[in-house]
């Protein structure tokens, strides 16, 4: 088993990737449901670079030196998710836009309210 | 030459054409081309299927030799499920004209479309790629559009639902990145097939399982697997009508098949069926689909839900017979995949026709319909009989294979699951039956059946429901096949 | 040092990902969320990944701050107390949280050289894409030609997200002609005037991280984001009408669907010339020349994309009826 | 034409023939709507079909068709076996004189949609004629289902909540026990013996030992709901809302038919006699059917309800054939395939006889009938002669089965079948001699109608005579169905 100083970076990104999935499934504002899932997403980028990084590594840039690089695939990875994770936002955020002209609101439980007492 | 390419062009030509949509703005024109894209993949597919007769077939995207590259890996089981996919998008959109227009902003037709393709490139891309990260990207890009054409449905709750299904869809298709991520991690590389040979060398670990948790709980979520449904009834009840069929074929299917691609072809059946209680669980979460969300359906009054909820039980019967790990329990879910889109195409498909000339598709508008639009009805009729599991019908031979499999199993509470879920369906089925044909005070009535563009693919895909329940050649012996090679059965 | 710095950013972000929990203006929260962005961007970096640096900072800080802050314009500002039961939802990410730190026991230390990561297939693109693809950033050459199929897959998907905002807000969008009266900046004399120094080398450094995305971080997508940054700043402080007129909707529609359609064309082009999908070997006589085409043209599909869907999203957005 | 083309057309031309009616049905022409017409016609054709097909059976004619393969082994599979040709031949006859009877009843109520009505006995029929003629199980299930589902919007017919819940209560025993029992029985099967076919001895004594023969015998026993061993009966009184042809049609034609039936097929060609001889679990069934045999009867002596004690006694009559048939003997088994003709004769005069009478005079309660035998004498000498047949009083045919039974109690030295036999006897007796005084010996309450003539439409009194004949002569002339009943296997032992 590794020992706390090699994993406490995991588990930090974690902890941000936790307190986003809460805030998506806890809190009742679209918006801010929305703003966890971003965070959720962008703690999930963090582990996955931080999985690509080399100790005394660079930047995955060819230089003419002889030095070690960072692995460039989990970058090229994230780079996609990231772009994956705007377009979900800004589809998200249409649809609320829609969703404050259907009922007035956004938050969850008064659009709950509102289909219910139909 | 060209069929060298059939692997790439089966996505690329639909994922060509949405953009192209654009170019056109006459409904007839979008339609027709939306249709010869639909057919043409679904000829695609088809070769493809022939072709993996001859073994596996591999493509290098870019030139870039796997696990460098990404690679398009089809066998068997891709090339049946694409079938599927590009088969139903065909015979939908084949009905789907006057229905689209009828429910569609006619300033909205060409991203209408547009958005249409694209969810249906994704679908084929997530069937056929052989790559786990590729799975991410094209899983996303029928998401994003499946979440615009749910969000077009007229009812206000079209919204919501679009946006619960993005909540959950996304937070699924981050667990899968999250799983993705674990396995690179162990094993260094993305390429499904050299994750399948490094992940057993790599030994099991607390890395892997976490990453196989994470991977079934995503695309479970993704699955509508009880109790990960709950997006799945409202995105379906209020789609709009063509949404809904073209969906409820093919959607949920490819899901079943990354679920079947993950367990079996990349972490293996030793690990995930010896070292986990996989087979437990997932029969477990079976038995409560095919009972919790057979009852709601009974007591759904929206038709379009009360099918959404009998897709979550459907999906728990392809669950159940994966749970059995046998040649015959696997093909029973791979029969299913295959006849339960039938099923739900040729029910959503009547159910648009019923849109279409009724406004709605709540029980009270269905009453005295076995007369004001007989054909529309007996679809219906039908296809759920089709459910119900009746005999000449494609769900007879699923529910055969299905009991066959809990027999030899030895699992008499399964068969009695499986036996009673049929059973709950006849209800929900005969509700309709009663409303439809026996509704009294229904003599004065006059005929409004759907237009003749809207009842022929209907009937195509309900006369196929019978088809494939009597000639049975070519799904029984591809899935069996299938089913062989997963478990890696020889004979 | 290094490792002092990182473990202030990451103490950094635990606080603000908890504030973000604990705030109820969610405007407060977008730009809370807006910072975390930035801070992640920074340990980006420190993990020697540029070029997600780079995007993080224009996309998360950038790009969805703005469409969350037009929402907010759009709706309210301020979250209701919500009266959801806390116990379920916390069990949910206690357990995921739990199966995580457990899956982390196994896992290499950080940053071990050793790690199988590093060992499989990454190692090829380090030491041979040099020879094979001719660009000195790995990461352009993973992204745009061993992986360039994912990337067209991104295209996609931003493409989508363009195709899926016009379809939600076109029912709730002002007609053309009451679109005049909308407010601007213009009228801060300071922001105007740094507006105007500012834009001009915002565009020009967008052509930069275009064209130069071979050689150090950058490419197509970051220079789209960068370029409709540009653009938006234009609207936002000088004026929108302006941008509208220049950027009609058909327009940036025609725009985003021409680098869709770049980008596969050359797929379709590799095709014909008898290579496979994106091998772009097959584009002239020399391989290294042919990729270097290859990715040009792909990259400048990408930029075109993400630049006229980044501007469309913006507009679709500016233009919802205020109105309900 | 070759038998295997008769077999093939004897299936199709209800079918076609209900294709026509649902097409032409509602045109109007002289004397009626066509679909009256198509009606009769296609079962005089189908009747034409199945006599020259019986007479090349007798000839020894052997007669197999397969056709398509739906599951790998199993195939849609028709051959005809001389219980098969029995039963399709009675059908087919009681179908000509049922289509007579259904025009003049459903013309002379004014039932409402009445092609749909036409259109389902049509696909009824098909689906018999098909049970009849299946080589497999696979194949018989089909046809069952079909039959079931065939045979709901008969019972629904009216569409009133009344008969719509009698029809729920219909299709859900029928289907609940086909989907819950009998499929998993067949499957089960299947996956014992790897075959499902009917083959003299049965398929499954080599494969299955005590426990799951019991298991399986059960299953098979109750997933035949049609067989309406009690406590799955209550399908046949729930179903008497409907109008009376179909009561008919259920009662002595096709349903409950099909269910015995496929009692006897599955005890002769899946068990076999010899694994059944000497096991408990058939035993369980005997005490079961004996059980239901008297429990029937007595309630029937209890119902007022004319329609109602007809239906009981039905359950009781087709636990006879339950009883013969698990009895294994030969003598038994004969009584067996011959009681399903005995009773389909007996039955359908009754079940017209009942029509009738509410026809003519809308009257439905026994106790309502006081003199009726003066005021509709042809209706109630039919009805005397279906009594008499239900009862075993020779000239009537009844006489015949109940005999071989007897004899089989001998063979088997089962007392307690002849005990059976004999009190429920008595109880026929009790039951429907009352109904006889009360026709024609007590007086009418309402002295106008005393004495005047008042039959029912011609149509139907045709109709009941020609069924009450036909249970005479069956009496005098046994020697086809006896013929036929002696080339079963396990008969001439």
């Amino acid at each position: 088993m590794s020992s706390f100083f090699d994993l406490y970076n995991y588990w930090i990104f974690i902890f941000l990737m936790m307190t986003g999935f809460y805030i998506v499934i806890a809190q009742g504002n679209l918006v801010k449901k929305i703003i966890g899932l971003n965070i959720f997403q962008t703690s999930v980028f963090l582990l996955y670079i931080s999985m690509g990084k080399v100790s005394g590594g660079t930047a995955p840039i060819l230089i003419e030196a002889d030095v070690s690089y960072s692995n460039p695939l989990p970058h090229v990875l994230i780079l996609t998710a990231i772009v994956v994770g705007v377009a979900t936002t800004a589809v998200a955020m249409a649809l609320i836009v829609r969703i404050q002209k259907a009922y007035g609101t956004i938050e969850e439980q008064e659009i709950h309210e509102q289909d219910a007492s139909l | 030459m060209i069929s060298n390419h059939l692997p790439v062009l089966q996505v690329v030509l639909p994922l060509l054409a949405a953009p192209l949509c654009v170019l056109l703005k006459r409904s007839s024109l979008l339609w027709a081309f939306t249709l010869l894209v639909s057919i043409l993949s679904a000829v695609i597919a088809w070769s493809l299927l022939q072709q993996t007769d001859a073994g596996i077939i591999s493509y290098a995207i870019g030139g870039w030799a796997a696990p460098w590259g990404i690679e398009y890996r089809v066998d068997k089981l891709n090339a049946y499920v694409l079938l599927i996919v590009t088969g139903i998008g065909s015979l939908v959109m084949l009905g789907g004209r006057k229905s689209i227009e009828q429910e569609i902003d006619s300033k909205n037709l060409s991203l209408f479309y547009t958005a249409y393709l694209l969810c249906f490139a994704g679908l084929l891309g997530i069937t056929i790629t052989g790559d786990a990260f590729n799975v991410f990207v094209f899983l996303e890009i029928s998401s994003l559009s499946s979440y615009a054409l749910i969000s077009l449905g007229r009812d206000r709750r079209a919204l919501t639902a679009a946006y619960q299904y993005l909540v959950m869809g996304t937070i699924g298709a981050t667990f899968i990145l999250i799983g993705i991520g674990m396995m690179y991690m162990i094993t260094g590389t993305l390429n499904m097939h050299d994750l399948a040979q490094r992940l057993p060398e790599a030994g099991s670990s607390r890395t892997m399982l976490t990453a196989f948790a994470f991977m079934f709980v995503g695309v479970s979520l993704k699955l509508a697997l009880f109790p990960l449904h709950l997006w799945l009834p409202n995105a379906y009840a209020y789609a709009p009508s063509i949404v809904s069929a073209f969906l409820a074929g093919t959607a949920t299917k490819v899901a079943v098949y990354v679920l079947l691609r993950f367990i079996f072809t990349i972490f293996g059946i030793e690990y995930a069926f010896t070292e986990l209680p996989l087979s437990a669980i997932l029969m477990l979460l079976a038995i409560a689909a095919i009972l919790l969300a057979t009852m709601s359906a009974i007591y759904e009054s929206n038709m379009k839900r009360l099918f959404a909820y009998s897709s979550v039980a459907q999906l728990g019967y392809m669950v159940l017979g994966i749970s059995f790990l046998s040649v015959t329990g696997l093909t029973s879910s791979l029969l299913h995949l295959f006849n339960h889109a039938l099923m739900k195409a040729a029910l959503f498909m009547a159910l648009a026709c019923v849109m279409y000339q009724q406004g709605g598709v709540m029980m009270d508008n269905l009453k005295g319909l076995g007369r004001r639009m007989p054909w529309t009805f007996a679809a219906i009729v039908i296809g759920g009989l089709s459910l119900v599991g009746v005999p000449l019908t494609v769900g007879f031979i699923s529910k055969w294979y299905l009991l066959l499999a809990a027999i030899e199993a030895g699992q008499f509470v399964l068969v009695a699951v499986v036996l009673a879920g049929s059973l709950l369906a006849l209800i929900y089925v005969w509700k309709l039956v009663e409303q439809g044909y026996f509704h009294s005070g229904n003599e004065s009535i006059t005929r409004q059946e759907a237009p003749l563009s809207m009842l022929i693919p209907t009937w195509l895909l309900v006369l196929a429901n019978i088809y494939f329940g009597i000639d049975t050649s070519l799904t029984i012996s591809v899935a069996q096949t299938t089913a062989e090679q997963l478990l890696g059965v020889t004979q | 040092m290094e490792q002092a710095i990182d473990i202030i950013l990451l103490g950094f972000l635990v606080v603000v990902a908890i504030a973000v929990v604990k705030q109820r203006d969610l405007f407060a929260s977008v730009i809370l969320f807006g910072i975390y962005s930035l801070l992640s961007a920074a340990i980006f970096v420190s993990l020697d990944a540029v070029d997600v640096a780079f995007t993080e900072a224009a996309v998360g800080a950038g790009i969805s701050s703005i469409l969350i802050l037009s929402t907010l314009a759009l709706t309210s500002r301020n979250e209701k107390p919500s009266s959801h039961s806390v116990f379920l939802p916390l069990m949910v990410v206690l357990v995921t949280g739990a199966t995580l730190v457990f899956g982390t026991l196994d896992m290499p230390a950080f940053a071990d050289p050793e790690a199988p990561v590093h060992k499989h297939v990454a190692p090829r693109y380090i030491q041979d894409s040099y020879q094979e693809v001719g660009m000195p950033n790995i990461v352009t050459s993973v992204l745009a030609s061993y992986r360039g199929y994912d990337t067209m897959g991104e295209v996609v998907v931003i493409f989508t997200a363009g195709v899926a905002v016009l379809l939600l807000l076109s029912s709730v969008r002002h007609k053309e002609d009451e679109l005049s009266n909308l407010t601007d900046l213009k009228h801060h004399p300071i922001l105007l005037n740094v507006a105007q120094i500012l834009i001009p080398i915002i565009l020009l450094f967008a052509l930069y991280v275009q064209f130069h995305g071979d050689y150090g971080p950058g490419g197509g997508f970051q220079a789209g984001v960068i370029f409709a940054a540009g653009f938006i700043l234009y609207a936002m402080i000088i004026g929108i009408d302006e941008i509208r007129k220049t950027f009609t909707p058909k327009y940036l529609h025609w725009l985003s669907v021409t680098g869709v359609v770049l980008y596969i064309g050359v797929g379709i082009v590799t095709l014909l010339l008898g290579g496979e999908f994106l091998n772009y070997n097959v584009l002239a006589e020399e391989k290294l020349t042919g990729q270097h085409w290859g990715i040009f043209l792909v990259e400048l599909g990408v930029g075109i994309t993400v630049t006229a869907t980044m501007l469309s999203l913006f507009l679709s957005f500016s233009e919802v009826r205020r109105t309900p | 034409m070759s038998a295997v083309d008769l077999m093939l057309l004897s299936i199709a031309i209800p079918f076609v023939g209900a294709v026509l009616i649902l097409s032409f049905g509602s045109v109007r022409i002289a004397g009626g709507h066509v679909r009256e017409w198509l009606s009769v016609i296609t079962s005089i054709a189908l009747l034409l079909t199945v006599l020259p097909l019986l007479e090349k059976f007798m000839q020894g004619a052997s007669i197999d068709y397969r056709m398509v393969e739906p599951i790998p082994g199993i195939w849609l599979h028709l051959s005809i076996e001389p219980l098969g040709m029995m039963f399709a031949c009675i059908a087919s006859l009681l179908w000509v004189v049922n289509t007579i009877y259904s025009i003049g009843y459903m013309r002379s109520n004014n039932e409402k949609n009445q092609t749909r009505f036409y259109v389902c006995f049509a696909i009824a029929i098909g689906s018999t004629l098909g049970l009849a003629f299946s080589a497999n199980l696979l194949t018989l299930f089909i046809f069952y289902e079909l039959l079931s589902i065939s045979t709901y919007p008969l019972v629904a017919h009216k569409g009133n909540e009344l008969a719509k819940k009698g029809a729920r209560t219909y299709l859900a025993i029928l289907m609940g026990s086909s989907i819950g029992f009998l499929l998993l029985a067949i499957i089960w099967t299947w996956s014992l013996a790897g075959t499902l076919d009917f083959r003299a001895g049965g398929i499954l004594s080599e494969h299955i030992g005590e426990p799951v023969i019991g298991i399986l015998l059960f299953l098979f026993i109750y997933g035949i709901g049609k067989a309406a061993l009690m406590p799955l009966h209550k399908w046949l009184p729930a179903a008497m809302v409907a109008p009376t042809p179909v009561s008919a049609l259920l009662h002595a034609v096709a349903v409950v038919k099909a269910g015995v039936f496929t009692v006897l097929k599955v005890i002769i060609y899946i068990f076999g006699p010899a694994t059944l001889a000497d096991s408990l679990a058939a035993d369980w069934i005997m005490y079961l059917a004996g059980f239901s045999i008297v429990l029937a009867s007595t309630i029937a002596l209890f119902q007022d309800n004319l329609k109602r004690r007809l239906a009981y006694s039905t359950i009781s009559q087709l636990s006879y054939v339950t009883i013969a048939a698990i009895l294994v003997a030969p003598f038994s088994i004969m009584a067996a395939a011959l009681h399903i003709a005995v009773h389909a004769f007996g039955k359908i005069t009754l079940f017209f006889a009942a029509g009738s009478i509410y026809t003519a005079t809308h009257k439905t309660e026994i106790s309502q009938l006081k003199g009726i035998g003066r005021q509709m004498p042809w209706t109630m000498g039919a009805f005397a002669i279906g009594a008499l047949s239900m009862i075993g009083i020779p000239p009537a045919a009844g006489f015949l089965s109940k005999w071989y039974l007897l004899m089989g109690t001998f063979q088997t030295q089962e007392w307690f079948v002849f005990g059976v036999i004999i009190i429920s006897t008595l109880l026929n007796a009790a039951y429907f001699l009352p109904i006889l005084y009360t026709a024609f010996i007590e007086k009418a309450d309402d002295p106008i109608a005393q004495g005047t003539m008042q039959e029912a439409p011609l149509p139907i009194v045709i109709a009941l005579t020609i069924t009450a004949g036909l249970t005479l002569l069956l009496f005098f002339l046994p020697d086809i169905p006896l013929q036929l009943i002696n080339g079963l296997p396990g008969v001439k032992s």
